[in-house]
């Protein structure tokens, strides 16, 4: 495939990130990998879900104190706002519109950097009170579950921020289009999953 | 191609197979790694059924046979079934479709190498001298409690090689959605093709539980987590759930290919479409989907409570419905047919009242209230072995002597083919058959030794024995490979005469780009089709000849699964010594640049020339290759 | 032909017959020859379902057979081309209806013994003074002995099970460090020991155990726990109740009990071995070691070894050799040969029967 | 692999497909606005629950959460990914599969690793 053929806003494809077979093939591929993801974070939460608040005889904390629900309602706030740049960088790639493209998908990325930092701030908050990976196994199940999470948001950040400045000189193309369509997949499947956890975690745990 | 490699010399021969993208290529690494696995868990299944031989036998200690049968259970589950399947799976189903290549072949040499390196660092646990020895089940209370790193290997080297099996299912879901030749619509796709389609879907649901699985146990083994530990709130039964939800779907997903290979098997050598193709496709899609309904068959004695195990009882016999239907489609493909005795039937043929054996030990398991009798009893070991062995195993073996010719361009020999089979056949049964009674006498599975006295001496000789026939057929199949290789007699396309679907209407071994121009297909067996109303190339094409788009091998999937082999001893090592963490670090930074390098620079394949091909064409033509 | 298929027919039912007859193992152990209401109903389940299986394979086999005599290219000729036939309906049909009929006829016994046998609702029962009406008892499996307690009479004892016949028995079972599984085959099936909770079961004992070859019924350990996994068994003896209430009456007077089969033997005990042991029946678990108490009236030693002098002194001395992984230590270097022979003396003769 | 053909838009076809693409966006906020609503709803309930508001109890509260959650992941996957446009008919069947597992695997896990 010709990585150089140039397109005008006339001719760019409607469905520019499955216009070719090697482009079909990943689209599809990884809608099949985000299904295995959705086993993965189930089993994850049902895990979390058996050992929520379990912990050694005189283990001293419980969802109902240690979560704190502004800090959980900013992060969500970010992240949700964050998916939604995200389709409005989707919505210039079908435009062909290049730059509005690259600089929506720049606010995503500070979105996802702002999320991130606020659960390092959180994770190393539980940490300085006590609350450790190591010191129950309800502490375990909830740094995975969360972590997990975000890893994803990371990996996630590094991906984009790759496409971002790789592709910066060479414009739009079939062969990058997919990609950027996959990443943005990708983004809001990790919303996806943030949902269930502002959900099962954070609320239902101040629920008790 | 195989010409021009040996001009190159080994070196550069070396270096072709560790680059290789090429599905066919990768498909023979399989075949390899998991031929050589499959050596080695026989031999550690030797040595189980020697130990065994007689009462109070010490011909190893009870520490080495717990690690002797956990890295059997382990080895041939993991690195020999699953990976020989694949390498049918890679080479044949491509083919089958009419496709050039899979979807991402890139993707697809990752996860060999990934297998590959994760078997290996599975068993460099021998070397060590720490093994796995919890069972192949790993149960957390017993791994937790295990001294020195023999658990590591084992929840590492699964990781690297679960991973690895991940990517390999999805690869062949997205080719066999997208990259179908035009005609072959869902309903007109070869059998093995859709139990391909079926078991890589069961793998894409069925690892990550796995995955996740293997981490709490790393993670409670090295890095402080409490998963399994009960003392800091930790559940053990969580493990045992995750391990089953990924098991019980894993067994199937070793079970539908072999009914895959078999079915394409009853249908050419009885020279008769498969019967029932609409009802075989439904059954194979309902097990798939009933296989993640029964895990807790394997936990009836856990003490979930009646209910729990009244549901999954019910559950656990309803699959015996859809297995019964291909069980009689079969028989009613070959009834009526012509059949003709070939190794590969053989094999089919003897598969049939195996797997029902089998199957139906399974169905009494599944009666709840029994189980708990038949539990973690050897009737268990027989039930399974009857399955996998008499169905995974011979389909196996069957689908080697198949698709040998197709592969290599050279038949294996009948005569020892059928010697093979016997021996195998009939020390199949002698050793297996013997241990549903000794599980009702009373024996419980992995035992180290037996006292004299309890009645099983002689049951046990039996079964000993047996192994030691199948070993002797192995040996034969071994013996009659390198006879073959070294006689290298050609063969044509279509070596056995009756082949219906379209890997039998190319050259054997087939160029590298498959299919000189993509085929038409007109109906379920299409190339029988073809054949009877005399098209002598047994193929139609779609498209006229020209120029053909192939994909660029790489070393970078060696690389990137050399640095997760790395950072896997880093993990393992991190706790007592000082270089343990830098090596983690390294790794995975290894890992990552390997990843970078790949994003990085474009991969956008090659060209081969509409001339090039033409060229081919003529040759053939001309009887130069056949 | 038929007639000869109908001779076929009879004469492979017999062989089957006479396999499973001269098959059916040990009376100690083997889950064909069943001494207990539950091992009774498993039974049954099992002939039943070997009845369902039996059917299946004949008539798989039946068809397969027909087919291969009928359809070898060798007979057909090597032109012929059969029909290329679909599949049919009709058939199709048949055999899935058929399996799952066979199936309700398993699956309806199944759900009911499921429910049957988990029935532990008796186990809190008590009669008119607050008494329990039936017999518990707490089982502790550990690496790898068992620990049996009775605490409703205030009795322990270790390795070999002591039960009423002909009554139910229930069992409180758990595990003290990683997971085994409470397995007496000739009696019921088995029930795993967690490590986290408590699973809970019954069993009935019909059949005294007294005339069995060993005097004992053999239970098993039935989940892998460690290198000395197979040697982890347990003996089980039955008796009339009335038998019973005397051997629990012992047992209990084990606690002040003066007699003492050697008087040197019984110092080295104390300065070596009682940390770990006790040798009074009366108490409650929890120990390190297995309840010696009735040790003299053992027919094993750690389960599985030849009750007598020279194999307990060889335990004594080098356990690990014999059961490697267990957490007795060794004792060879501590002990001089007259201590052991003391102490071996000492020890055969606890005893609560004499 | 053949190329693949570039055809080029009318100005009536382009003006068209502008107009379709702004509409759809236009409907992508409407979603993203009754997402925020809906979260907010979420918390705001929960904090009703801790303040014991009457009315606002356990097992009025999490039965909404879920169906909050729920419509949210829906529309993410319909709208924002897309799965409702043609040509999702292979990630629509992995992912309801995916959803069915998802939801037993929970599921029984809090119904049976607790006795
Ligand atoms: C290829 C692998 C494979 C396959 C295909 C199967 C197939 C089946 N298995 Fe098996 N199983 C294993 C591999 C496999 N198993 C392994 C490895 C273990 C042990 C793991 C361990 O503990 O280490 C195990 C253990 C296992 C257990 C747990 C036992 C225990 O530990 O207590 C149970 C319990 O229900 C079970 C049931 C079944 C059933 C019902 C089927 C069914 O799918 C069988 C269906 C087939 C038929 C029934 C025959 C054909 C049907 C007809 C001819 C129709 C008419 C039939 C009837 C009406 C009955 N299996
Ligand atoms: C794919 C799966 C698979 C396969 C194919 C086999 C094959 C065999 N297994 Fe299996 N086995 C398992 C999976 C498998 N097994 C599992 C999962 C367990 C449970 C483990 C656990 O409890 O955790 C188990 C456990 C198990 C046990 C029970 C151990 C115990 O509980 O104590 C036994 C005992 O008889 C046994 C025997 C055999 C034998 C004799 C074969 C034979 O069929 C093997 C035949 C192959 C050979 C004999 C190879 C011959 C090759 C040579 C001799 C070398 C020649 C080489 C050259 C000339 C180069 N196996
Ligand atoms: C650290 C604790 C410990 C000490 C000290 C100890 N034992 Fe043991 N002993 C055990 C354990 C644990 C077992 C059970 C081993 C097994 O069966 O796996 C056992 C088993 C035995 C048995 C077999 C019991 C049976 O039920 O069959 C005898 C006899 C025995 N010990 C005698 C002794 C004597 C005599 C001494 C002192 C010289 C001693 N033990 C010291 C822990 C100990
Ligand atoms: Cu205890 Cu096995
Ligand atoms: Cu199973």
């Amino acid at each position: 495939m010709d990585l150089n053929k140039k397109f005008t806003p006339e001719t760019w494809p409607e469905h520019p990130e499955r216009a070719t077979l090697e482009a079909k093939n990943k689209f599809v591929g990884f809608w099949l990998f985000l299904g295995g993801e959705t086993i993965l974070f189930a089993t994850l939460f049902a895990t979390y879900m058996a050992l929520k608040n379990k912990g050694p005889s005189g283990f001293g904390f419980s969802t109902q104190e240690l979560y704190q629900l502004p800090l959980v309602f900013v992060m969500t706030l970010l992240l949700l706002t964050s998916s939604l740049t995200s389709v409005y960088a989707m919505h210039h790639m079908k435009n062909y519109n290049f730059k509005k493209m690259q600089l929506w998908l720049a606010i995503t990325a500070i979105l996802g950097l702002c999320f991130l930092g606020l659960e390092v701030y959180e994770f190393s908050h539980y940490v300085k009170e006590g609350f450790t990976f190591g010191n129950s196994a309800f502490s375990s199940a909830f740094f995975t579950l969360v972590g997990t999470h975000g890893f994803h948001v990371a990996i996630g950040l590094v991906w984009v921020t790759l496409l971002i400045f790789r592709n910066a000189k060479r414009g739009l193309n079939l062969y990058n289009a997919t990609k950027y369509y996959t990443f943005s997949l990708y983004w809001h499947f990790i919303d996806v999953v943030w949902v269930f956890i502002f959900t099962v975690v954070y609320l239902m745990g101040v629920i008790g | 191609m195989s010409s021009v490699a040996q001009k190159r010399g080994f070196g550069a021969a070396l270096w072709d197979w560790m680059t290789t993208v090429d599905h066919k290529k990768i498909g023979i690494l399989y075949l390899i790694g998991g031929g050589f696995f499959f050596v080695v868990g026989g031999i550690e299944a030797m040595i189980i059924r020697l130990q065994l031989l007689k009462p109070n036998n010490d011909l190893v200690s009870a520490g080495l046979f717990n690690d002797l049968i956990t890295m059997h259970g382990t080895t041939m589950i993991f690195l020999a079934a699953m990976p020989i399947l694949f390498g049918f799976m890679n080479y044949i189903m491509p083919l089958q479709i009419g496709a050039r290549d899979v979807a991402f072949p890139f993707i697809n040499s990752l996860g060999f190498w990934m297998f590959f390196f994760g078997g290996l660092f599975l068993n460099i646990s021998w070397l060590i001298g720490q093994v796995p020895d919890a069972g192949w089940t790993s149960y957390a209370s017993l791994s937790l409690a295990s001294t020195g790193h023999g658990i590591d290997f084992y929840a590492i080297g699964l990781q690297i090689a679960g991973g690895g099996t991940l990517m390999a299912g999805i690869n062949f879901l997205v080719t066999i959605i997208n990259m179908r030749a035009p005609g072959m619509t869902y309903m007109r796709m070869p059998l093995f093709t859709w139990t391909t389609f079926v078991a890589s879907a069961m793998i894409l649901f069925a690892f990550p539980p796995l995955t996740v699985g293997l981490f709490f146990l790393t993670f409670d083994r090295m890095f402080g987590g409490n998963f399994f530990d009960h003392t800091m709130g930790g559940n053990t039964i969580i493990w045992e759930h995750i391990f089953w939800i990924f098991g019980h779907p894993e067994v199937y997903i070793l079970i539908l290919p072999a009914f895959g290979i078999f079915s394409e098997i009853f249908s050419i050598f009885s020279r008769k479409r498969l019967f029932g193709y609409p009802a075989m496709v439904f059954a194979t899609v309902l097990i798939g989907f009933l296989g993640f309904m029964v895990w807790a068959h394997h936990m009836f004695t856990v003490g979930l409570g009646p209910t729990a195990n009244a549901i999954f009882a019910v559950a656990t016999m309803a699959i015996a419905v859809p297995t019964g239907v291909k069980i009689f489609n079969w028989l009613l493909t070959i009834w009526g047919g012509s059949i003709s005795m070939t190794t590969p039937m053989l094999y089919a043929l003897g598969f049939i009242p195996s797997f029902v054996m089998g199957g139906v030990t399974g169905v009494m398991q599944g009666a709840a209230p029994l189980d708990y009798q038949l539990h973690d009893s050897y009737f268990i070991v027989a039930h399974f072995h009857y399955v996998i062995v008499g169905g995974v195993v011979l389909a196996i073996l069957a689908g080697v002597h198949l698709y040998w010719p197709k592969m290599f361009g050279t038949m294996l020999s009948e005569t020892l083919g059928k010697i093979t089979f016997v021996f195998f056949f009939v020390g199949f049964h002698c050793t297996f058959l013997i241990q549903h009674w000794l599980g009702f006498w009373g024996m419980p599975r992995r035992v180290w030794t037996y006292m004299d006295g309890q009645g099983w001496n002689t049951a046990n000789l039996i079964s000993s024995i047996g192994a030691l026939l199948m070993a002797i057929g192995v040996i034969v199949l071994v013996i009659n490979i390198i006879m073959t290789t070294v006689k290298n007699v050609r063969v044509g396309n279509d070596p056995w005469g009756d082949g219906r679907t379209l890997e039998w209407a190319i050259p054997s071994p087939p160029p590298f780009y498959n299919f000189t121009q993509t085929p038409l297909v007109r109906g379920l067996d299409t190339v029988y089709i073809e054949k009877m109303e005399g098209n002598t190339t047994m193929l139609t094409p779609a498209e006229p000849v020209q120029d053909i788009h192939m994909p660029n091998g790489s070393i970078i999937p060696f690389f990137m699964t050399f640095g997760l082999f790395i950072a896997g001893f880093g993990a393992m090592f991190h706790q007592e010594t000082s270089w343990g963490l830098p090596l983690l670090i390294f790794g995975l930074a290894w890992i990552f640049v390997s990843m970078a390098m790949r994003s990085v620079k474009d991969d956008l394949g090659f060209y081969v020339t509409k001339e090039e091909i033409q060229r081919d064409i003529d040759n053939a033509r001309k009887g130069g290759r056949n | 032909m038929m007639k000869g298929l109908k001779k076929w027919r009879l004469f492979s039912l017999l062989a089957v017959l006479t396999v499973f007859l001269a098959g059916c193992g040990q009376q100690e152990l083997s889950t064909l020859l069943p001494a207990g209401q539950v091992g009774k109903d498993q039974f049954k389940l099992l002939m039943l379902s070997s009845g369902i299986m039996l059917f299946v394979i004949l008539v798989v086999v039946a068809i397969y057979v027909v087919a291969l005599i009928r359809f070898r290219r060798s007979k057909l000729g090597d032109d012929f081309i059969p029909e290329q036939v679909e599949g049919s309906q009709k058939l199709e049909l048949i055999w899935t209806i058929i399996p799952i009929i066979l199936i309700l006829i398993l699956a309806v016994p199944t759900v009911y013994y499921t429910y049957k046998l988990g029935d532990v609702k008796a186990m809190e029962e008590v009669d008119d003074n607050g008494d329990a009406k039936h017999l518990v008892v707490d089982v502790t499996a550990k690496l790898y002995w068992w620990e049996f307690e009775y605490p409703d009479l205030g009795i322990v004892t270790a390795q070999e099970l002591v039960v009423p016949t002909k009554e139910k028995v229930f069992f409180n079972l758990k595990a003290a460090d990683v997971k085994h599984s409470f397995w007496i085959p000739a009696i019921g099936g088995k029930l795993d020991t967690n490590v986290e909770n408590l699973n809970k079961f019954y069993l009935t004992f019909d059949q005294e155990s007294e005339g069995l070859k060993d005097g004992v019924f053999y239970g098993k350990c039935a989940e892998l726990c460690g290198p000395s996994h197979s040697l982890m068994d347990f003996k089980v003896k039955t008796l009339p109740r009335d038998e019973f209430n005397a051997w629990a009456k012992n047992m209990k007077a084990t606690a002040d009990k003066t007699a003492v089969a050697n008087e040197d033997g019984k110092e080295v005990f104390e300065a070596s071995c009682i940390g770990c042991h006790a040798t009074s029946g009366a108490g409650e678990g929890g120990s390190q070691g297995p309840n010696l108490a009735a040790f003299g009236d053992r027919n094993r030693i750690a389960g599985f070894l030849e009750h007598d002098e020279e194999k307990l002194k060889e335990w004594i001395k080098n356990p690990q050799k014999i059961k490697p992984g267990n957490t007795m230590p060794s004792f060879e270097d501590q002990l001089s040969d007259q201590e052991l022979n003391d102490l071996a003396e000492y020890l055969l003769g606890l005893s609560v029967e004499q | 692999m053949a190329e693949i053909e570039m055809y080029k838009r009318s100005p009536i076809e382009q003006d068209l497909f502008v107009r379709r693409s702004k509409e759809t966006m236009r409907g992508q906020v409407m979603m993203f606005s009754l997402m925020i609503f809906m979260t907010i709803c979420s918390f705001t309930f929960v904090v009703a629950f801790q303040q014991g508001v009457e009315g606002f109890t356990k097992y009025m509260v999490i039965p909404v959460l879920f169906l909050f959650a729920a419509v949210q992941v829906a529309l993410q996957l319909y709208y924002f990914m897309h799965m409702k446009d043609k040509g999702h008919g292979v990630p629509q069947m992995f992912m309801f599969t995916g959803a069915v597992f998802a939801f037993l695997i929970p599921l029984t896990f809090v119904t049976i690793v607790w006795w």
